[in-house]
């Protein structure tokens, strides 16, 4: 409960703080607002257990960039308290067309179902007939859970097309030789000829499922861990994932691989040398641009 | 363990199921926060009221008089007690031509920033509000926004001294940021760890653990790192925003009262913070430097970890004595800083620029290049290990060893914390622990065991 | 110390020590103090004089191993060719013998040659060896070899001693270059003043140095190539000397001139030079050992004194006077069938060379006759010769001691010295080329130096004639004659040079004879040196005595070669009797120059009070010279120095025996000059008292006017005035040929070659022009419309870049948003979404269809 | 938990950039702009974070969200180097001002 708490603290300062910066003229006033609103996202980071990010986003942004910007606001004002006023007009048209696409977004967020990607990517996303039977009609099912299921799961269209690519070891479930392993009530391959309708059934795209529904159908599918292996630790304990992923190494992901031979994932070395070199360069264009120059004659 | 905003133990003490005190779970984080909030507080404020008596006295002793003596108390100590009185009794003052919000709400930011550094601030083994993995890190980041609350007390004063004041401060202090990371690196690197409660607890033992004799480098890493924190506070010989004798006084200028005061309290406790952080990094932290003792309190920790209550007499008088060693460690800095202020002339603010960039900065590449360089010239070419067989002599392991101890023992301790709750129902631990999934905790916990394990055998075969 | 080894280094040092000088001295502008510092003039003159001591030495040391048996008495008391030539060769089978009495035998005594035990009376052939292979290419091997007879020793003796005089004397003369600001008054700068200039002390003496280092390597060079190298390098010293004062327009004209004159002349020396290494197949002059000799130093100072009648080593191959004659000395002529005549090449030992096949080497009669002509065409060239002998008078432009040096020791006696060296080589044609050039040279510059007005220019042409003498005596073979009067003359030129220059120096550079007068009671020393020197060359001497200046002597060997010469073949009469006659006017006209100059009263006073007598650095050098001018052929041809030079004469040349179809003259031996010595010194004397008188009577006396004799005979005196018109000759023969030439080509150039050029480029125009059009209305045309669209097309779109940086972020914002409305229109998610789809999908899962080969 | 998911994150993300692009369109203010920009940098982070907390984007999520942070620290010191050009070319850092580039 505190969590969520927090959580709406911390999204609340971050859009009040985003709002505000909007709507608010004076230019160092805007940057206490952004400092406020960026604040509430390393919140909301620290919240999403990123304490890396998030602590990142602290030092880095509100403690450089916005003293970087109010530097440049102090560098470039013309007089007290500079303000430049947006004339009505455009700040209503603004703010219409903000409003739509703060709308357009919304409708996208609230439209897809994200966890379907999850059970999708664990092997759930579409289940052969009898796999699903089974869960189905599992001992001590509870009302909820049943409703669940028969909410979430509909008959695959191409059932035929998706059931000829299956391996001969004849796991049921489709497309997903790794989630058919750790199938606990899989059918042995002996009676695989045995079972009748060979249909598979596909998530119900009109049935959005929350982070809860997606871990309890995971988990009634026996995939809790392979659903949520590889979202990121619960600790904040990211520094050393993150840091072995910059010197190029991805033990989050390598460690808990069910096929030890393949091959390892590629970490961010590359980039994070690019990026390096390219922070350096910038530094030097910056100061560059930034020097002092002979200010040139007034031409009346 | 946690996300580090949750308020750790305390909360969870008050959602201990069928007990008296069990209050509902936001109760309880709030209450923990409260408690947390106010036992900072009170090092935050009494530090500053400390150490503005002892800046008076060490002032006068330095300039061959007695100082504060009248107001009372032995020693004149109730003289910020006094001073504060007079400060609650002034009006507050906001100038006609300051931004009215900007200019009340800094010294808000100021302490704010300060404060909040505390958070992840170990005071003894397992004394910290949040033990974070990064504490260190955020520690810097969150002591890095005092300097927008100077900008902007500058800036929102309306007035040219306090605007000077305030582009001076913002230029020094993201400037000595850069500094002030690389030193605190060189303790890292030899540490191998961001987390300041496991670099405390691997310098326990003789002086010689002390990560300040660890290598050349970290020895002379201290010495710029407590140069660039004196830069950090804003203190003397690098006070270049309040310079008094040039722009009357900086930021503060138009400041009175409670908000002035403020801004001392804020620099008062950044100088306490960075000082015990200095003691975290450099100077054993919490421990004695003599061995047997050390030994001993970390027995008495331990006997407290392992008991089923999760703590023990023994265990609290340990971190009671750490803590006052923590204290007296970071207290004898500020001392140091506060004799350097009554000592050295001020730096002009171009030669504080310069200082930064063409020697701190220079010479801080040139330590971590060392430092990361230095284990593997000793161990690989010099071949330590062999010419001192360190396990008999008893009087240090190398860094590495003892470093690869603490992570064990954390491992160990969490392992046990997850054992010796089994049955911990999902309630009790919070919704956002059931929603990340306890499971795949566990399965993530076996595997960093196996991999220490490997490390550890590896090492062995090494 | 005084082995015969010695001798060769001896030279090499006196040869070196002036290169050694030059290379200190160039730069001595960088090390002396100033402009005013004598040290380079110190230097050249310690290093000359050093030279000359070396040469003494060397000269004293060949007399010690010969036994001064050139100087010995002769059997037959009269000093006769031939007999002391054989004389020699019995003192070399003496020592043979006395070696064959040690106990050694033949060969042992000749590789022991060296030894000082049996060296005592060794020489008595040339000694050559080589210093220093420089690289060897083949069969051809070019090194710095050494020649030593006795002709290199008299030579070194006598170029090192007067050059050590001149050096001395333009110590003196040349002080006026030691200044900062040398003010030349021939050279007019454009706003009237004069010209300039630091002084060049220093440089003057390292060029001197240089001159003399070439000079000595010339003498010394052992190998036709090495002489050839030296040879240019003397004419590229004279050059710098000439053109010492080259700001003045005359000097270095005249200094282009003698450089130009004598590449002509080179262009025959190496002519001579290919046909000879063609042919001989090396360069060398005597025998030397291919064996023995290495590279650099190393090889340096192997001597082979080879003995005549000794049995030469086989691995002695023969230089080029042993192949083309043998040790009797005579050409080896055959005559095929066809009737044309070859040389016979043999080796040292009288055998025939045989090349790779087996057939005797040799050399077509007339090659040899064309080689012999190539070298004498340089030194033609070199010795100013008829008809290249007009640069010598311009290179009176340098300073007096260059000229001196030039016309005494160095420059123009390189051409006889060289014609002497190669007289093996000559053919009888070719000596009589060479007569009647000397002859025609000495009679032309003789009348010329009669109306000639400038002192030094009289003096000049005075050279010339007696070089046309040298020649002439050296082409009736007269060899040691040419000779004895190469060095006497040396002697008394460079004498009379050196006091004309004390004459100039005097008289403030004034040159012009008839502006003197009287100047002998002004300078005396000047004066009466300078008497010496005229009545030197001028040959006079007192019948009867022995009493005679050196003049009379060697000249008096000259006339009796042509005389005897002329008996022997009286088809060539003129030969005897021009140099008589020009023996007349060398006279008239050295006396007239002696009068004019120094007797009979002033005729240009301010020049005569202004003269002084010269300082005594200038005038020792002129009593030294004075006395040897007259004193150093004494006793004639019994006297020392031509026994000296004659002693290395080569054998039998003078007196051929030569098959009547090839040669068309016979060389007179020495039996027929002596029977005619004393006729012809009578005749010469009465020529030169003839001479003599007729100028006393002229320009002692004033018997007759010479304004009047100039007026009667003024077409005369206008074409010797104009030197017979050798300059005119020259420019219509070779310069306005070349210019109408060139006029031909320019014309032709103008109008064919830059005809059609110009025809190219118009028709280049035109085609422009037409591509013009093209690229104006076709290509243009296009480009300009698709520009032209694109244009308009952005100015249709320009009212969209507002330049507002806010508007375009909205929109942006708008376009995504009607992209996202547009996509949720038109592109609904996916098929699942829609009802009936869904239903067909649960009809389908009704009637389920049978698994089929899952396997 | 009911209500905080991958979604509430998206919601919160999407008002950031929504903010940050309003802002970017309504502002004067050179520095605005660029408060604006750094609004929008910030909405994408809170969604790569969340993405990598949520779905199955792991660690990748985290390491853009750093990437992005510097190289819009980057990005900020350019800009400011840019806006103090702009700010001595036209002595004002009104970017209406600078419409030399208009059509």
């Amino acid at each position: 409960m505190n969590g969520a708490a927090l959580f709406w603290f911390f999204a609340a300062v971050t859009c009040a703080g985003a709002v505000a910066v909007v709507v608010s003229q004076n230019v160092v006033r805007m940057a206490v607002w952004l400092i406020v609103a960026l604040g509430g996202a390393a919140g909301l980071f620290f919240q999403l257990s990123a304490d890396f990010v998030g602590a990142t986003q602290l030092l880095i942004y509100v403690g450089g960039t916005i003293v970087l910007l109010i530097f440049g606001v102090m560098l470039t004002a013309s007089g007290p308290y500079l303000r430049i006023k947006t004339s009505p007009g455009e700040g209503f048209l603004a703010a219409g067309v903000g409003l739509l696409f703060v709308l357009v977004l919304m409708s996208t967020v609230l439209t897809i179902d994200w966890n379907a990607g999850r059970l999708k990517l664990a092997g759930l996303g579409k289940v052969s007939a009898d796999a699903y039977e089974t869960a189905l009609h599992k001992e001590g099912l509870s009302e909820s859970d049943r409703t669940l299921l028969e909410q979430a799961y509909q008959p695959s269209a191409k059932a035929d097309h998706a059931a000829e690519p299956a391996p001969k070891s004849g796991p049921a479930v489709a497309e997903n030789p790794e989630a058919a392993d750790s199938h606990g009530s899989a059918p042995k391959p002996g009676d695989v000829h045995s079972v009748p309708a060979a249909l598979a059934y596909e998530l119900n795209p009109g049935r959005r499922l929350t982070s809860a529904e997606a871990a309890r159908l995971a988990a009634l599918f026996g995939q809790e861990k392979a659903v949520v292996a590889s979202a990121m630790p619960a600790q904040g304990d990211t520094i050393r994932p993150l840091g072995l992923a910059l010197a190029g190494l991805r033990p989050d992901r390598d460690l808990n691989k069910v096929h030890a031979k393949a091959a390892t994932t590629p970490g961010y070395l590359l980039p994070f040398e690019i990026v390096s070199v390219h922070l350096l360069v910038v530094l030097i264009g910056a100061a560059y641009l930034a020097r002092t120059k002979r200010r040139r004659v007034e031409a009346s | 363990m946690q996300p580090i905003l949750a308020a750790g133990t305390i909360a969870d003490f008050f959602r201990q199921p069928g007990t008296w005190y069990q209050v509902p779970d936001l109760a309880a984080t709030l209450i923990a926060a409260v408690i947390h909030a106010t036992l900072l507080i009170h090092i935050f404020a009494l530090s500053a009221f400390i150490f503005i008596w002892l800046e008076r006295k060490v002032a006068g002793r330095i300039q061959d008089r007695l100082g504060p003596t009248r107001v009372g108390g032995k020693f004149g100590w109730l003289q910020s007690l006094a001073d504060g009185i007079k400060l609650i009794q002034k009006e507050d003052l906001c100038p006609s031509a300051a931004d009215g919000m900007l200019f009340r709400v800094a010294p808000y930011i100021a302490c704010a920033a300060s404060f909040a550094a505390y958070i992840v601030l170990p005071l003894s083994d397992g004394w910290v509000a949040v033990d974070s993995d990064i504490a260190l890190f955020i520690l810097l980041g969150l002591l890095s926004l005092e300097v927008v609350a100077i900008v902007l007390a500058g800036y929102s004063s309306g007035s040219k001294w306090s605007l000077f004041g305030g582009m001076r401060e913002a230029a020094q202090m993201v400037s000595y940021e850069i500094p002030l990371a690389l030193s605190a690196l060189i303790p890292i690197v030899a540490a191998g760890t961001l987390n300041l409660s496991d670099i405390a607890r691997m310098q326990s033992g003789w002086l010689v653990n002390w990560l300040i004799f660890q290598n050349p480098f970290t020895f002379i890493a201290f010495f710029v790192y407590f140069a660039v924190a004196t830069a950090e506070c804003k203190r003397a010989p690098f006070d270049l925003a309040e310079a008094e004798s040039e722009l009357v006084g900086g930021f503060h200028t138009e400041y009175s009262g409670m908000r002035w005061s403020f801004f001392f309290m804020a620099e008062y406790a950044s100088m306490l913070l960075v000082s015990i952080v200095a003691s975290i990094l450099f100077l054993g932290g919490w421990n004695t430097g003599i061995g047997p003792i050390d030994g001993w309190l970390d027995g008495l920790r331990a006997s407290g970890a392992a008991s089923p209550a999760g703590w023990s007499f023994g265990s609290w008088f340990a971190n009671l004595i750490g803590c006052i060693i923590t204290l007296k460690k970071g207290a004898l800095l500020v001392f140091v800083q506060i004799w350097v202020r009554w000592t050295l002339p001020r730096l002009r603010i171009d030669q504080v620029m310069l200082t930064c960039f063409k020697y701190l900065l220079p010479i801080c590449c040139v330590l971590f290049l060392g430092a990361v360089a230095w284990p593997i010239v000793l161990t690989k070419a010099i071949g330590r290990p062999e010419a001192i067989d360190w396990k008999k002599a008893k009087i240090s392991k190398p860094l590495g060893e003892r470093a690869h101890e603490v992570r064990v023992r954390r491992k160990a301790e969490r392992a046990a914390d997850v054992d010796a709750k089994p049955a911990t129902p999902a309630a009790f631990r919070g919704e956002p622990k059931a929603d990340r999934g306890r499971v795949a905790s566990v399965a993530r916990e076996e595997g960093a065991v196996d991999s220490s394990r490997d490390v550890a055998q590896a090492e062995v075969s090494r | 110390m005084f082995s015969p080894t010695a001798i060769p280094k001896f030279l090499a040092v006196a040869w070196l020590l002036p290169l050694l000088g030059f290379a200190v001295e160039i730069f001595a502008g960088r090390w002396q103090r100033d402009r005013k510092d004598r040290t380079a003039a110190g230097l050249a003159v310690a290093c000359i004089a050093t030279g000359f001591v070396c040469s003494a030495l060397a000269l004293f040391t060949w007399g010690i191993h010969t036994g001064w048996a050139a100087l010995a008495p002769s059997a037959h008391g009269e000093g006769h060719h031939g007999e002391s030539h054989s004389a020699a060769h019995d003192a070399g089978h003496d020592e043979h013998a006395k070696a064959d009495d040690h106990g050694h035998d033949a060969e042992h005594a000749k590789a022991e040659s060296n030894d000082e035990a049996h060296a005592d009376h060794a020489i008595t052939g040339p000694l050559t060896g080589t210093f220093y292979t420089l690289a060897r290419f083949g069969s051809l091997q070019l090194s710095i070899d050494f020649y030593i007879d006795s002709l290199t020793l008299v030579m070194f003796t006598m170029v090192t001693f007067i050059a050590t005089c001149i050096h001395l004397f333009a110590t003196g003369y040349m002080s006026e270059e030691l200044t900062d600001d040398y003010v030349d008054h021939q050279v007019h700068t454009r706003n009237g003043g004069h010209f300039h200039r630091p002084g060049r002390f220093y440089r003057f003496f390292a060029f001197l140095s240089l001159f003399c280092f070439s000079m000595l390597g010339l003498v010394i060079a052992g190998n036709i190539f090495m002489v050839f190298v030296f040879w240019e390098l003397v004419g590229v010293c004279s050059y710098f000397l000439i053109g010492f004062y080259v700001e003045r327009k005359s000097a270095s004209t005249a200094a282009n001139k003698a450089f130009i004159m004598n590449r002509v002349g080179d262009f025959g020396f190496l002519i001579g030079l290919m046909v000879l290494w063609t042919y001989f197949g090396t360069f060398s002059f005597g025998a030397y050992n291919p064996e023995a000799t290495g590279y650099g130093i190393a090889s340096g100072l192997k001597v082979e004194a080879p003995h005549e009648g000794e049995e030469a080593a086989p691995t002695v191959a023969t230089g080029l006077f042993g192949m083309a004659r043998g040790s009797d000395g005579q050409l080896r002529i055959d005559q095929d069938v066809d009737g044309v005549a070859t040389v016979v090449m043999t080796q040292a030992d009288d055998t025939d060379l045989l090349d790779a096949e087996g057939n005797h080497r040799m050399i077509p009669y007339v090659l040899l006759t064309i080689a012999g002509l190539g070298i004498f065409a340089g030194c033609i060239g070199k010795s100013a010769q008829f008809p290249l002998q007009t640069w010598l008078p311009d290179a009176m432009e340098g300073p007096t001691p260059v000229s001196a040096l030039v016309h005494s020791a160095t420059m123009v006696a390189a051409g006889v010295y060289l014609a002497a060296r190669f007289y093996p080589m000559f053919t009888h044609e070719v000596l009589l080329t060479i007569a009647y050039i000397g002859c025609i040279t000495a009679f032309v510059a003789a009348t010329i130096a009669i109306v000639a007005t400038d002192i030094k220019k009289v003096l000049a042409y005075s050279t010339i004639s007696q070089l046309g003498y040298m020649m002439l005596g050296i082409g009736v073979g007269g060899w040691g004659a040419g000779l004895f009067h190469l060095i006497t003359h040396a002697f008394f030129k460079s004498l009379m040079f050196l006091a004309s220059g004390s004459v100039i120096y005097g008289c403030h550079h004034e040159q012009e004879m008839p502006k003197m007068g009287g100047l002998w009671r002004k300078m005396p020393i000047t004066a009466f040196t300078m008497l010496a020197g005229v009545i030197a060359i001028a040959g006079l001497a007192i019948p009867g005595t022995p009493i005679a200046f050196s003049g009379f002597h060697s000249k008096d060997a000259i006339v009796a070669n042509a005389l005897a010469f002329t008996y022997a073949n009286p088809s060539h009469f003129l030969l005897f009797v021009v140099p008589l006659v020009t023996a007349g006017i060398t006279a008239f006209y050295m006396f007239r120059l002696w009068f004019y100059t120094f007797a009979g009263k002033p005729r240009d006073h301010h020049v005569y009070d202004h003269c002084h007598e010269s300082p005594r650095v200038m005038t020792t050098p002129l009593i030294v010279l004075a006395v040897l001018a007259a004193g150093c052929a004494i006793g004639g041809e019994e006297g020392p120095l031509y026994k000296l030079i004659t002693f290395s004469q080569p054998a039998g040349v003078d007196a051929m025996d030569p098959p009547p179809a090839v040669a068309q003259t016979t060389l007179p031996g020495h039996e027929a000059v002596h029977a005619v010595h004393s006729q012809a010194g009578m005749y010469a004397l009465i020529a030169a008292f003839l001479g003599t008188g007729i100028a006393w009577l002229v320009y002692g006396k004033g018997v007759l006017d010479p304004a009047d004799v100039k007026r009667q005979l003024s077409s005369l005196h206008t074409f010797l005035s104009e030197k017979w018109q050798f300059d005119t000759l020259y420019d219509v023969m070779f310069v306005r040929p070349v210019h109408v030439v060139s006029s031909w080509c320019t014309a032709f150039d103008r109008v064919v070659i830059d005809g059609f050029l110009h025809f190219l480029s118009r028709l280049t125009i035109k085609v422009a022009h037409v591509d013009r059009r093209f690229d104006e209305g076709v290509v243009d045309g296009f480009v300009n419309l698709m520009a032209d669209s694109t244009y308009s097309v952005g100015r249709s779109f320009r009212v969209l870049q507002t330049g507002k940086l806010r508007q375009y972020v909205m929109f942006i914002a708008v376009s995504v948003v009607f992209l996202f409305v547009l996509v949720f229109a038109f592109f609904p998610r996916g098929s699942s979404t829609s009802a009936p789809e869904a239903d067909v999908k649960v009809s389908s899962r009704v009637v389920p269809r049978p698994e089929v080969n899952r396997d | 938990m009911a209500g905080v998911d991958l979604t509430a994150y998206l919601l919160v993300g999407a008002v950031l950039f929504v903010c940050g692009i309003v802002c970017m369109a309504t502002k004067r203010n050179g520095i605005g702009v660029l408060m604006g920009v750094e609004l929008v940098l910030n909405g994408a982070n809170v969604n790569f974070v969340a993405f990598s907390r949520y779905t199955s984007l792991g660690l990748d999520g985290q390491m853009m969200s750093l990437f992005v942070i510097v190289l819009a620290a980057a990005e900020a010191a350019i800009a400011l180097a840019i806006a103090l050009n702009f700010y001595n070319n036209h002595q004002t850092i009104d970017v209406d001002r600078g419409s030399e580039l208009q059509g």
